[in-house]
């Protein structure tokens, strides 16, 4: 298979043309966004937490490219249900991903079609999008707040 | 002389190259240019026999280096019909030519309170300099706005032009909308009320035969990788007396008259302005890229880029959900940026890049003018003196099967 | 491994050259060094295999393109010891890295009644920038003074190392007195008074192994053109939290993060500091210069320079009337600059280039140093890693002919 | 002859040697400085001037290259006896000399061993030294002024 079919891999373009969990969560804990100033692409996240810290619903918004958009549908399906905690850890495996390390392939489920990614550095933030947006909604959610107003580039991104 | 096309393009090494194992097809030339064999070979000329110091070398290669570097000024000043070779600044590219000018001549003259403006489509590089100038003065930046067509309304601007204004900053060619701009009427209506123009050549110096004495700039700013030159060059195109009024920019050797322990004297336009140790062997290969440019004939190289245009115009059209921006082929250069559907244009590049066609895609440096289109980013074909309408051909192509893999047309996956 | 200076040779094509029919002896490095074989081939591959704009490209080529620079750069980082090549900015040379310290960080840093000190020493390119700085900040320049044999005489600069002090600028190695100084010391004397440390590197980095973070130093801008490296680009490296802590000095592409119509946000160090396109070959071609150097040994080829240093300073004792500058050959690095009875330094040159010996005259871009040295203009033999004895002998021939042709051993004249 | 024998011809290594008409002029009409500022280069000139115009006695100090020098010494005993209209007209000659134009060798006497310089273009100015203070001294001598603080450079030769 080529780097581009790697790329491009059959989960992601389902995602991109299905895209799952759109939309807006009504009363939602906390609401963020991120974007890419690259090429200015923007994702706008909004999670409902319960009381024990748990997602109970997730939904996106935004517009994008094709490994941004499955990444962000992706994200959704495999953080509902999760803790911020939890999450934090996907994330973590997904940026190794990212830079070529080794990753627990079992754990990540439809993520792990993101691997080819990797291999076109100007498209790692398009996969890094919807996680550094679920980093800041994590971030203000734990400092009380509920994302008003903030923001977050992958340019912040290492 | 008949223009031949494929007789050119064995002088560019690089379009013999593939990409992805297929048979490269390079569509980026407003990002840059190729190069071409002459150029090359006066760079190998340059490094294996006069490269040397300029300026004040007794010795013969260092004259020779001197000779070619000045000869290579007067080669640019030839290009663009400047009144001699000391209106020719060399700079690393279009980009520092305008950051010159706004420090040097826009600190020294230009108070708060005071008009630049500038137009809805410029280059960020067209535009940041004059956002750092106006927070040094107090200055305000006003705009030019857009048509519906992505051409200047220049009765909309007509309020600006009057003895607040300072400087008007306007690309001759936009290098999103393609667009090729009435810079010689506007310049006739901004010294109508003293101030000064200048012309962001960066698009337009490559691919349209320009004469500043008859356009009547005061400024103009060009880089010589866009023109088949190397990369490191640039070109600021001053007006003698201007230049010569004007601060330096940037301070050190080569640059001066007397240097004293805490004040110096400055030399001669353009050498006040070329601080240290030129890009010497860029400038002498810039030469070397106006003289290939020449020998062809910049009219012939529009023509032909014009028909390549109007050809992809056509054939781009016929997609389904294509979404060209700027005014139609008469009234612009030879690029084309679109949006096909809503398919990303990140998404579109990639999927050519596997076909092996190169065009760029993003917001091209024009973030504001993106944000006026109302859209974050347009995939962009752009052409030059090489390109066939058999690359044409290979585009649409290639567009047609991205269409079809995205699974906008078909909803199916094809494979590559 | 020892020193095979015959082998290095038939790296350098234009080593091969003749001058005035006779064989060259290139003895300018310290102008600008020759160029290898290897740092010839990487331009050439870069121009017809890998050239495209950098940074935005989603195509195979300009992927390349980017991933050779952004390699380049880790080259150069590690090349001083930066820690991260997030601290290497790319310029045009050490001129263009100086002057930006004195912009971006000058003017924001720098008020009335601050003190910028320097040495008596330094080049225009160390000089002038600062002296424009003081003009725009009303901040005082002092220098470090020399002691009777060019060596910075430290105890009579003790006074200025107080908290009026805001930063040292200090050349790593006189491009004239050849003294290599004690800037380690300097710095923690400054560091001490919190006062910012700028070394200029541009004779030092090609000649001497050169740790940053040994060093302590603050800023280091050097110039490719001197280390084999092409010309046209240059180098400041900056300690990381200093760069994103300055605004930015050139605005447009590239350096930015958000462009809106009258305002900005800009991107991360380095490419904060590098608008426009960048000097992409010329970077790349840098990298090369820097692994031919790390190859051979920073190390070696110092010790070999201070071999023929050594050499060349008892040979030139031998001749009636020469005097050199500087100190002895312990503390110097591999030039000598000197007068010859009272023959002008312009005729020693123009007699030698007949010889085909390439030597400088003048004031070498330090006027201020050579009004203290008492004299107009002095000539200059430098070496770098290719020059041989052989050389050194047929430099001390030649002059001895010019004694004898201008008439001051004989007051015959002698046919050439 | 090669060109660089051209250039360093015997006249002007004979001038270099034996400079004429070095030293002051005690009542000097006019005295005034140029300088060579590629080469830190200066000239000092002192003329006296007689009721008609003519240049009487001339004097020259300063330090330079044998090009300058020899140009000096050739100078002051061409113009001593001639008026300044005179002398200006030679400067004209020696100018396009040294732009590789033709000139009356004739007219020229010794200055013609100047006309190698025009090969070197670095050096063009250390021969025009002499002459562009010349022609300082006259523009203050018809200025009605003695010289004082006036001072010339090359680089403003064209
Ligand atoms: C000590 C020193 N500093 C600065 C420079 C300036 O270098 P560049 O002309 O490459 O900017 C030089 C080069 O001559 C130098 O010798
Ligand atoms: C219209 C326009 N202006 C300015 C520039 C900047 O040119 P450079 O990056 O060579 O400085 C460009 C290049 O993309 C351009 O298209
Ligand atoms: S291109 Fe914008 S997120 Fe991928
Ligand atoms: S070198 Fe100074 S006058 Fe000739």
């Amino acid at each position: 298979m080529s780097e581009f079919d790697d790329l491009y891999q059959a989960i992601i373009l389902d995602h991109y043309r299905k895209p799952r969990n759109r939309g807006t969560v009504p009363d939602a804990s906390v609401r963020v966004d991120g974007k890419n100033p690259l090429c200015g692409d923007e994702v706008h996240l909004e999670l409902r937490l319960d009381e024990n810290g748990r997602i109970e619903d997730i939904k996106s918004s935004g517009h994008g490219c094709s490994i941004s958009q499955a990444s962000i549908s992706i994200m959704t399906e495999l953080v509902k249900g999760r803790t911020f905690d939890e999450g934090k850890q996907v994330c973590e495996s997904v940026r190794t991903m990212m830079r070529g390390g080794e990753v627990d392939e079992e754990a990540m489920g439809e993520l792990i079609a993101l691997k080819g990614v990797s291999k076109f550095p100007v498209r790692i933030k398009c996969a890094m999008l919807s996680w550094t947006t679920f980093e800041l909604a994590m971030a203000e959610f734990k400092a009380g707040r509920d994302g008003a107003g903030a923001m977050v580039s992958t340019e912040d991104e290492k | 002389m008949s223009y031949e096309v494929e007789k050119l393009r064995q002088d560019f090494p690089l379009l013999r190259q593939t990409m992805r194992g297929k048979p490269l097809v390079y569509l980026d030339s407003a990002a840059t240019s190729q190069k071409p064999r002459p150029v090359l070979d006066t760079l190998q000329a340059y490094y294996e026999r006069w490269n040397a110091n300029v300026h004040r070398g007794i010795y013969e290669i260092s004259d020779l280096a001197t000779q070619h570097y000045e000869a290579a000024r007067a080669t640019v000043a030839r290009f663009i019909h400047a009144a001699e070779p000391a209106e020719i600044v060399f700079t690393r590219n279009a980009t520092e030519a305008i950051n010159l000018v706004a420090r040097a001549w826009g600190d020294a003259n230009v108070k708060a309170g005071d008009v630049i403006l500038l137009t809805e489509m410029e280059h960020h590089s067209n535009l940041v300099p004059w956002q750092l100038l106006a927070q040094r003065t107090g200055a305000r930046l006003e705009f030019i706005p857009l048509d519906g067509q992505g051409r200047l309304d220049l009765a909309a601007a007509e309020k600006f032009f009057n003895d607040r204004l300072k400087l008007v900053a306007v690309t001759q060619m936009s290098n999103v909308l393609g667009t090729i701009n009435p810079v010689a009427s506007i310049i006739r209506h901004a010294h109508a009320v003293s101030a000064l123009v200048l012309v962001d050549g960066a698009q337009g110096c490559a691919h349209i035969a320009t004469d500043v004495q008859r356009m009547d700039c005061d400024f103009l700013a060009f880089s010589g990788h866009k023109m088949c030159g190397p990369t490191g060059i640039g070109v600021l195109y001053g007006r003698k007396w201007l230049l010569e009024a004007m601060p330096p920019f940037l301070g050190g050797g080569e640059m001066i008259s007397v240097v004293d322990w805490r004040e110096s004297t400055w030399n001669h336009t353009p050498w006040k302005f070329e601080a240290g140790t030129p890009a010497i062997a860029q400038a002498i290969g810039l030469g070397a890229a106006v003289e290939y440019l020449e020998k062809i004939g910049l009219d012939a190289i529009h023509a032909h880029e014009d028909a390549l245009v109007r050809y992809a115009w056509e054939q781009l059209h016929d997609l389904p959900g294509f979404h060209p921006y700027g005014p139609p082929p008469d009234e612009r250069g030879g690029l084309v940026a679109f949006t096909l559907d809503d398919l990303h244009a990140h998404d579109i590049a990639q999927f050519l890049d596997q076909q092996g066609v190169a065009i760029r895609a993003g917001h091209h440096c024009a973030m504001p003018l993106h944000k006026k289109l109302g859209v974050a980013a347009t995939a962009r074909a752009s052409f030059y003196l090489y390109n066939t309408t058999a690359e044409v051909d290979a585009l649409v192509a290639a567009l047609r099967k991205a269409l079809k893999f995205f699974g906008i047309e078909t909803k199916t996956v094809v494979t590559v």
